[in-house]
């Protein structure tokens, strides 16, 4: 059901791990939904490029490919270039998600607003123009195929 | 080579089955309304397959009528009684554990005016036989309680079940579907009135179920249209299907202890190895009271689509309680139902046997399972080492 | 060697569809709900079916839902737009001669409250497009008129059908079950909005049909239980089953000109035999506007089932409007709606052709039939002769 | 479905035929439930036995067997004897009938009763010992096997 580059990016994902000195974190998702994302983020003071990022998650196989692809996409990017990521990107990147997996890639880009969102008011910026992820993916409600035993 | 431990999920059909029902494709293709040769071979066939699966749980063969699923088993099932004993009341007693197939239905009739109620769990995901009888009222017209659960093994105590039943003059319907061939079923001893059941989970073909209703209890159609199955199901009989549920029950019913005593102790060899090696993981369901071939077994920490798909990568099929891979984002109502917090519930597996597995495969299994947890645990925001 | 014209009642497995299920019975056995290798094969092979059925017919993949039987789809069918358009009326209109999967089904939903016009047919036994026009009311919600009828053959305007529909906004059901291989399909232009099909009327297996549902079309669940089919369809998939429809299916759309040319011959040549040589003999059905395969001849003065079992017993296998062979002591309805007598009704041949039969064939089978009904007759206190 | 018996009667009707001079002749069954017997019968007025009797049958492979049947066990038997002819008689000497069938035997009971009470009438004697035929089985609404294509 997975792409190539999902099944690349969730057997060898990019990027996974912690960064101590981390200016910019950010968690998103719930334990209830299944998903987790925590991104860690070094940015470049004067830049504003994202110099370093690292990833957590506890999620499903397409939650990790699209931290992984996500985090690969912001690498070198400045602050404003990473506002722009969208789900659609990261699914593209990845060469497109399962219909009932495109909610996952939400969870990237809501992981990365969210660490954008925590550098911002470390440094006493205006966090509102940055879309603010609500706990849990909007989508969680989509209905899903599939059976059960 | 791949490791497949997904029986609960389905099995592989037999070739003994296989080869009794290629003719009924092939050859002998009449339908079995007919009255000319091809058709009356098509009827012996199909009469041959309702004694066989009547002997498998002690019933009379005008008991039983074919379905094509076990979930067409269990909506009739559930959907009769309500229909034909609404005179009576609209009261159905199932459990919190049931399989989509009853639990669906029940809340399908609830839209419709009936009222139901879901008798809570143990921690091993029994129901308690006094809960039953504390909540059977004159207007109950069904109790639905599962033989065995499907994703945790938990046998349930199904004759204190059918006994509590019988003395309210209640029906009595069992979701057998995981318990054919891997627990003794006898219906009079265990005062089952409807019992439903499934070929692919014992080595017989998909889309070949069965509906067993006990002589004298009311049974309106669910599919209408021709007379078949005494006019109780109509359409046109799936022969080879038919053919081989008769043929898989009759060697699923034929060696059962050894089949319990072979499955049971590859299980505990690969619970206790399990617990053992991996921290943070717990056995789901009944230690004792389980279907021999099945353990369920939760790991912290982790969610299980991303273990299942690392265990595939290793060549080993099994199943999770993880919302992911079960087309729902909710985890497992199972797990939930027996006290686990949603994040344990989404980082279980079930590892389900058959006959062909060895304790090699379980060792390789647990060696691979092992580090494909440390390493998702590695990755997992929630674990901290 | 027998000799089978019944392949109106079901038809012999292809021996190319067989090989392209076996391998999904005995080697490809993963439930498609599981996300390891055997699982993502079997989806593969429900979603190639799928595309398979919807090109046979100009729809989408997402428009096919897999059943257990065409009785399946047309209980789904109706009672899912029963229900899921209540609450713009209760009306539903069908035909007098459709098969008894609708027919019983809306007589059970006349039990619920809804209200049905069985249109009448003329002595051909086509409904006329201006009764239907005139029958549709503000609450009509449904209108079920089958393609072609399984027992006479006659072939209804389904496109006037499918335009009247359309023009006053009700849904258009149509059981095509016996026109799958022997008409072309456009769902598109036919303005069906809904059509049920199963697979061993075109030399599939047994226990695999399909429902078309055009997209916007709503569609409540009549299985319910797990998440299979989109939600819509619970229960394990008949994967073989599955793959056997879709091959079939690819097959019977390949050639049906060729198919409708060959057949349509040979019953030519059959009626006009039979008519020429047995006298007080009548063709039921519309002369031109029938299905290639079919022929179905009433008798006068004898009853049908002395003549099957006559038949069988010189090879012939064939079916007949006779209450003795069909499970019920009425006549056929069908020839009983096209205006003939109980006595008339009770002696009539069903005779359905495949590509296998032969003209040396039907030599054979007429000459039989003339000693047959011959000596039947002298048996009949109805024949003075 | 049928016992070899059933089928032997069906393919090797005996009796069947009419009988010119008969003194005995009933019909029973209806052309709307698919079955109609009429029966002949060549009574001795002195000895009371039924010395010759022949059928015609409009019916399924049972009537016509029942009627064979049932005819070979009346011939040679006297009044009395014939009248406690039963269809579980018939049914019984053709090793059995499908369920679904029994009521085809009925046919051929009544069908006797009715040229037996024909007898009666002409010779002025009281029919009302004899069981009437009510025209149409009373198994007709009999709840059927078998489906539909
Ligand atoms: C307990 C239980 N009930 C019902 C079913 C439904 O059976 P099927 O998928 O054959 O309809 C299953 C498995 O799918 C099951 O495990
Ligand atoms: C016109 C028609 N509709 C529906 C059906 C039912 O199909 P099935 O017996 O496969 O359920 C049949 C044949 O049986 C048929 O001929
Ligand atoms: S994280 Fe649960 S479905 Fe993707
Ligand atoms: S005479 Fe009609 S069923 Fe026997």
């Amino acid at each position: 059901m997975y792409s190539e580059k999902v099944m690349d990016h969730f057997s060898n994902p990019r990027n996974v791990g912690e960064i101590s000195d981390a200016n910019a974190v950010g968690q998103v998702g719930n334990p209830k939904c299944g998903d987790i994302m925590k991104i860690y983020m070094k940015i470049n003071d004067d830049t504003k490029v994202i110099e370093d990022v690292k990833f957590k998650t506890f999620g499903c196989g397409a939650a990790i490919a699209t931290s992984s692809m996500a985090t690969e996409l912001v690498k070198g990017k400045t602050i404003d270039e990473a506002l722009e990521l969208t789900n659609q990107a990261v699914a593209d990147a990845l060469d497109g998600l399962p219909p009932i997996k495109m909610h996952c890639s939400n969870l990237a880009e809501e992981a990365v607003h969210a660490a954008l969102a925590d550098y911002y008011e470390r440094h006493g910026m205006d966090t509102s123009e940055i879309p603010q992820c609500t706990g849990c993916c909007s989508s969680c409600s989509i209905e899903h195929e599939g059976g059960e035993d | 080579m791949r490791i497949y431990v997904d029986n609960a999920a389905t099995t592989k059909m037999n070739a003994a089955v296989a080869e009794e029902m290629i003719p009924f494709m092939t050859e002998f293709y009449g339908n079995p309304s007919s009255i000319y040769l091809e058709g009356r071979e098509a009827k012996r066939a199909v009469e041959k397959s309702r004694e066989q699966v009547a002997k498998a749980i002690s019933a009379e063969p005008k008991e039983i009528y074919f379905t094509g699923s076990g979930t067409e088993a269990d909506n009739w099932a559930v959907r009769s009684a309500a229909s034909a004993y609404s005179n009576k009341g609209k009261h159905i007693i199932t459990s919190s554990v049931e399989h989509h197939a009853v639990l669906h239905t029940c809340q399908d009739l609830e839209k419709q005016g009936y009222e139901v109620t879901y008798l809570p769990v143990d921690e091993y995901g029994r129901v308690s036989v006094e809960d039953l009888r504390n909540s059977i009222r004159p207007d109950t017209i069904l109790v639905s309680i599962m033989f065995a659960n499907n994703e945790i093994g938990t046998i349930m105590p199904v004759k204190e079940i059918g006994a509590v039943c019988r003395e309210n003059g209640v029906l009595f319907h069992t979701d057998a579907v995981q318990a054919i061939g891997m627990c003794e079923i006898n219906v009079e001893e265990l005062n089952i009135d409807m019992l439903s059941l499934t070929a692919h989970k014992f080595h017989g073909p998909k889309g070949a179920g069965a509906l067993y209703v006990r002589q004298g209890v009311k049974l309106t159609p669910f599919i209408t249209g021709g007379a078949q199955e005494r006019g109780k199901r109509a359409a046109t009989e799936n022969v080879p299907g038919i053919v081989g549920l008769g043929k898989a029950i009759e060697l699923a019913a034929e060696n059962i202890p050894e089949r319990q005593k072979k499955l049971s102790e590859l299980r505990d060899y690969y619970i206790e190895k399990v617990l053992n090696k991996i921290p943070y993981s717990r056995l789901n369901g009944h230690p004792k009271d389980r279907l021999p071939g099945n353990a369920n077994i939760s790991f912290q920490f982790i969610e299980g689509e991303g273990m299942l798909l690392r265990l595939d990568m290793k060549g080993i099929s099994a199943s999770s309680g993880s919302a992911c891979t079960s087309g729902s984002l909710d985890p497992s109502h199972v797990l939930l139902a027996i006290g686990l917090k949603h994040e344990e519930a989404h980082g279980s597996l079930r590892v389900s046997f058959d006959e062909t597995n060895t304790k090699e495969q379980v060792d390789y299994i647990v060696d691979e399972l092992a580090d494909i947890i440390e390493l998702l645990r590695n990755m997992s925001p929630l674990y901290e080492d």
